[in-house]
């Protein structure tokens, strides 16, 4: 433990740290600013884990603990999938897999008057955006980009949803293209939508299509690289 | 089948089967398959184009009853109207029933349909009679309106599919007070162009609510009961003390006389005879039934007697009768 | 209001029009056809009369255990059977603590009525003394983790269960021969039970569009579907039991045409079921060559046994609970196995001996002390008498 | 034992295929909003539904269908040994969802959202067939409560001994351990809602049981369209115009 601490954190970083770990020395470091991200904690003058996981660095001084869970914790600025569970006068109530249930304002879409609100059944789909997510307090959502402009975000229609670890999303969305998809969007044509709560809808002209993405993404969470390369190009091979 | 629940001597049996029989010949149905019971199919001209009302579904191409009743045609329309069913709110329908729930600014009442039904504070018509924005006080004040378990009569605003709104913007909705509640089934009651009654001949006021509960009870000249110093009401603590002062001098008031009790008793009864005999509540029908026992001399707690029902249902086929023959 | 509306996530629309669309083109969203069997694996516990089922990612685990009582007044040569189960809301957030819901006494139902009504298991052969003693099975269900089709899962379990289930030998014995001896395994290799026939309950989902059927429905084909319909049978294409409570309509042929399919199944499973117990059975008894040769190997295999009567008396047991029941009858038989043997070794050998005998009551825990009820009744002369 | 004589008679003189007299009476509980007697034999039963109502219970209401419950219980002098039963046992907790998933199915929910329909059977004697005759008093009772229905369920019960198929089986037939096979149909659309059996019966032999429990079904579904008919026509004669 000292010998870590004596040197600078930068060992620790993408290493697999636990609760407890000290991955920072506050008084050896000499008047650095750092920013704090999930999973850690400042403990008087060390910094410690709070989850296991990897340990990410970004410059200049961020740093925070990437796990995977199949509960998500809410972050402002993250995309979602989120389901419809009830509709109020002014909210509609959206699961998004968090602690609590989020509040989707009903003008929160582009160009959204009290005139023109929309309508979603209970169980419909959602691509929205987070915008307020305080301890504390229902996280926001909006169907809008920070511009205002309805972008991608809005209802699903038709697909297949399926829920996966959020570690499985944050790999669907990393660049380069992770290579599952890769693989299979050389043979195959899909709609692809990763909520980072750990939601993934796809759609397909044909259900077989959507059934072989869906479960290629599925079984390729504890792959390598190349393993979900081979696995996506089996699987293609056996389909035609 | 549902019987008419009495315990009838052979005579008796004998004279209300033939009420019975008449009463069938002289129903307006026109034919026989006008009467469908569930999943029975309705022959429709399919060529002139349908429009499927209440109580039918399609099947197959087929106009299909999901409801035991009467088939009713209006042009194109073909509804199923149901006989024995809970309450079926329509705008403008005249309603009586208790509170249940004093919410926030709003009452809730229990009509003896699917769903309770909201008074909204603001559908009120406020004591003093003064049009203006409810306010907060108001709304602290609600139970002086009304409490859970005060009778009300109120009329359908809106009764959309969802929530369904009453109104009492007038002074002859509100409590009612000095009299009996009868539960009747709703299909008895026929909405009629006038649901509030005076029997003058006998002080009485009658209001049949089109959700089955009828009320019968002393009349009131104009519905003021509401009616309080707007003084006191805006200020609760003064008008506490005031209200026990009050209640002596307003007992007094409210003092029914004997008499009058007797004509409310009379015509509840002959709102129950009508009742269990399935015959339709209207102010003709009761007022013949209180005429008929008061011209047999008959005691108040008799009218449910064997014989006076019979009797009621061979006036009741006569009158039919009679009134078939002038048309 | 919120916390509810949380713990109810449903199905998306996506989700539920995707599943019946897919049907459409007899596909299913795990890649089956629509009258595919999942992965079915039986797995046997170390105590006889235990069996984990897993059926995709469903997990049933369904425990076999016997008493000596009294016979039904109306039944006095017949043993009896019960079925118990649990519903943990650990399995499934919807499961609610405490008494059992109606999905819990539905299923407990349809395998109850499978079982018994088709006189699957020879209750005549539990009967010891005519109106006074016959053996009480229980098999008592447990929900490990529910991903559709828990009727299917648990009924492969209950019967996997009954078919590793041992009972200790009895004999009547004493000068009217009215006692009744009760023989520890290590004296006389335990029973198994016999079983006429193998009632294998096999579930059909159907759709609001009534071409749609399906074998052995997931989780979320049980959410989308509008009705259901659970067929037991045997290998010889008898039916024991269908329950279709209510729900959507269905025409007669067409259930009549998932009958003839679930023959089919009922005939594949029974012949998994039973290659699964066969490999059990080798296996128990090499075990036991090897128990018996060496301690050694008893040791090793025994590490995951519970310890049973060596913690009655070492005292630093962690479920002692539940054999303290046993004390009275097996004290005598353990002195025994003491003298003989020590240590470790010992200690595993005796809780192999006692588990069998044991195995039945040792789940009765929670209940009056069942020997004091039904063994040391005035009814039976003679008290439990171990030959040891 | 001999349950068909060699002459082709049961134990109470019927012949196979002979149901018992069924006798269905409408209304027998004032409060309720519809209620029904219905005798199969020996056997009767009580009905009685409240509703479509406003949901007791808030948390349990469903936004775009009505909530419908239903309580299944054996009155203690129902069966010839008189004892008290502990109430919501596993029987009854099963057949009570039986019930319920029964009527569910032809009850039109999504036309009453959020509200509730509570459907009360009890059986005053018990003689066999008691969950069908549940089922029968219920349709009737849901009926007369003018609730909205895709078709009339009704359901019969039929067994399998010596060698034949006996439709309605009464208690001793139906405790004899042979096969029991009951069945509830929707009769206008001609499919199966309900279809429960016990014990062992080839797959072959079950088809022709079944046969034979809906064409008990069949005939039931004319009587109580029978009833239903004279019981509307009655109403509205009396209502006069």
């Amino acid at each position: 433990m000292e010998s870590k601490l004596s040197g600078s954190a930068t060992n620790l970083v993408d290493q697999l740290v636990y609760p407890g770990d000290v991955v920072l020395d506050l008084s050896s470091m000499t008047n650095q600013t750092i920013k704090l991200g999930g999973g850690l904690r400042q403990d008087s003058d060390v910094i410690s884990v709070m989850k296991a996981g990897r340990l990410r660095f970004s410059k200049p001084n961020k740093y925070w603990v990437e796990s995977s869970q199949k509960r998500y914790v809410p972050h402002a600025e993250d995309s979602v999938l989120g389901i419809v569970v009830d509709s109020r006068s002014d909210n509609f109530l959206v699961d998004i897999k968090g602690p609590a249930i989020a509040f989707l304002p009903v003008l929160a879409f582009e160009g959204g008057t009290r005139r023109n609100i929309p309508k979603f059944e209970v169980g419909a789909l959602l691509y929205v955006r987070v915008v307020k997510a305080n301890p504390g307090m229902n996280p926001e959502l909006s169907c809008t980009d920070a511009s205002g402009k309805a972008g991608e975000f809005g209802a699903l229609k038709e697909g297949y949803m399926f829920e996966c670890s959020t570690g499985l999303s944050r790999m669907l969305l990393s660049s380069p293209t992770c290579p599952v998809l890769d693989t299979l969007g050389k043979k195959l044509s899909f709609e692809i939508a990763v909520g980072l709560n750990g939601r993934v809808w796809v759609n397909a002209s044909s259900p077989s299509t959507t059934i072989i993405v869906a479960n290629a993404l599925i079984n390729s969470e504890p792959l390598s690289g190349v393993q979900q390369k081979i696995m996506a190009e089996k699987l293609l091979q056996r389909v035609q | 089948m549902r019987e008419i629940q009495l315990q009838l001597n052979q005579t008796q049996k004998l004279r209300l089967q033939k009420v019975l029989e008449t009463l069938q010949s002289q129903s307006s149905i026109p034919n026989s398959d006008s009467s469908v019971t569930i999943s029975d199919s309705i022959s429709v001209n399919h060529e002139d184009g349908v429009l499927k009302g209440h109580g039918t579904t399609d099947h197959n191409g087929d106009v299909v009853a999901t409801l035991c009743g009467i088939v009713e045609r209006v042009n194109k329309l073909v509804y199923v109207r149901t006989l024995r069913s809970r309450y079926k709110p329509e705008d403008g329908d005249i309603v009586i029933r208790r509170v249940v729930e004093v919410a926030q600014k709003c009452w809730r009442l229990d009509i003896n349909c699917s769903q309770n039904a909201y008074l909204m504070l603001s559908a009120m018509n406020m004591p003093d009679g003064v049009q203006r924005r409810r306010t907060a006080v108001d709304e602290l004040n609600m139970r002086r309106i009304f409490e859970e378990g005060d009778v009300i009569c109120a009329e359908v605003r809106r009764s959309q599919h969802d929530d369904i709104h009453l109104q009492a913007r007038s002074q002859k909705y509100g409590k009612l007070n000095a009299g009996q509640l009868l539960t009747v089934a709703p299909y008895l009651v026929k909405r009629q162009k006038q649901h509030f009654h005076h029997l003058e001949k006998f002080d009485v006021d009658l209001i049949l609510g089109c959700n089955g509960f009828v009320w019968v009870g002393e009349h009131v000249e104009a519905r003021d009961v509401m009616v309080e110093d707007p003084v006191n009401l805006s200020d609760p603590q003064v008008l506490i003390p005031n209200e026990n002062s009050v209640s002596l001098e307003e007992q007094d008031k409210n003092y029914t006389a004997l008499e009058t009790r007797n004509y409310i008793c009379r015509a509840a009864n002959a709102v129950r005879v009508l009742s269990t005999l399935g015959f339709t509540i209207t102010l003709e029908s009761i007022k013949e039934v209180i005429d008929l026992s008061i011209s047999a001399n008959l005691d108040i707690h008799d009218m449910f007697g064997c014989e006076f029902c019979v009797l009621v249902a061979e006036k009741e086929a006569e009158r039919r009768s009679s009134s078939k023959r002038k048309r | 209001m919120e916390q509810r509306l949380a713990n109810c996530v449903q199905l998306t629309v996506n989700e539920k029009q995707f599943i019946e669309n897919a049907l459409l083109s007899e596909l299913r969203v795990d890649g089956r056809g629509p009258l595919e069997y999942r992965k079915l694996s039986i797995k046997f516990g170390k105590d006889d009369g235990s069996a984990e089922v897993q059926l995709g990612e469903t997990r049933v685990m369904s425990f076999v255990s016997a008493q000596l009582v009294q016979p039904y007044k109306d039944r006095p040569n017949e043993g009896t059977l019960s079925i118990f189960t649990e519903f943990s809301p650990m399995a499934d957030p919807s499961f609610e603590p405490g008494r059992p819901g109606e999905s819990a006494v539905e299923l407990g139902r349809i395998i109850d009525r499978g079982l018994r009504e088709s006189r699957a298991i020879d209750t005549e052969s539990l009967c010891i003394l005519s109106a006074k003693l016959v053996w009480a099975i229980r098999i008592d269900i447990h929900i490990l983790d529910n991903a559709g089709n828990l009727v299917d899962a648990a009924n492969i379990a209950a019967l996997a269960s009954l078919l590793t289930f041992r009972r200790p030998e009895c004999s009547l014995g004493g000068e009217d021969g009215q006692q009744v001896v009760v023989h520890p395994p290590e004296v006389r290799e335990p029973l198994p039970l016999i079983l006429h026939h193998l009632p294998v309950a096999v579930t059909f989902g159907f759709f609001s569009n009534e071409n749609l059927v399906v074998l052995d429905p997931t989780y979320h084909e049980e959410a989308v579907m509008t009705g259901r319909m659970t067929a037991t049978l045997n290998a010889n294409g008898d039916v024991c039991a269908i329950q279709k409570p209510g729900e959507q309509g269905i025409f007669q042929h067409i259930i009549m045409h998932c009958l003839k399919l679930a023959h089919v199944k009922a005939g594949d499973i029974t012949a998994k079921i039973k290659d699964a117990v066969e490999k059990h059975n080798n296996e128990r008894a090499l075990q036991k060559i090897k128990r018996r040769s060496s301690s050694v190997s008893v040791d090793v295999c025994g590490t995951t046994a519970r310890l049973g009567g060596k913690q009655n008396q070492s005292g630093g047991g962690k479920d002692n609970s539940h054999l303290d029941q046993l004390k009275p009858k097996d004290e005598a038989n353990f002195m025994e196995c003491d003298a003989t043997s020590s240590g470790q070794v010992q200690i595993n050998k005796k809780d192999e001996g006692s588990k069998n005998f044991t195995g039945g009551p040792s789940s009765w825990y929670g209940k009056k002390d069942p020997y004091s009820e039904c063994v040391n009744s005035d009814l039976l002369k003679a008290p439990m008498d171990s030959e040891c | 034992m001999e349950y068909v004589s060699p002459e082709g008679l049961r134990l109470d003189g019927r012949r196979p295929m002979e149901m018992r007299q069924i006798r269905a009476e409408i209304g027998s509980v004032s409060k309720a909003d519809g209620s029904a007697i219905f005798e199969m034999g020996n056997t009767k039963v009580i009905a009685a539904v409240y509703g479509p109502r406003e949901v007791q219970n808030r948390s349990q209401q469903i936004s775009d269908r009505a909530l419908v419950r239903c309580e299944y219980s054996m009155a203690n002098f129902s069966t010839g040994d008189r004892m008290r039963k502990p109430k919501g046992d596993r029987r009854s907790t099963e057949i009570s969802l039986v019930i319920r998933q029964t009527m569910e199915a032809c009850i039109l929910t999504h036309l009453m959202p959020r509200s509730q329909i509570d459907i009360y059977v009890q059986v005053l004697q018990a003689d066999g067939g008691t969950r069908s005759a549940c089922i029968n008093a219920a349709t009737l009772a849901l009926a007369d409560a003018g609730i909205p229905m895709r078709d009339l369920v009704t359901s019969c019960s039929a067994g399998y001994l010596n060698s034949t198929p006996l439709l309605d089986l009464n208690y001793v037939e139906d405790s004899a351990g042979g096969p029991d096979v009951t069945v509830g149909i929707l009769p206008k659309l001609d499919k199966v809602t309900l279809l429960q059996m016990d014990s062992k019966l080839p797959i072959d032999i079950l088809e022709n049981v079944m046969q034979l429990a809906t064409e008990g079904c069949k005939a039931i579904a004319n009587y109580i369209r029978e009833i239903l008919l004279e019981n509307t026509k009655q109403l509205e004669y009396r209502r006069g115009s």
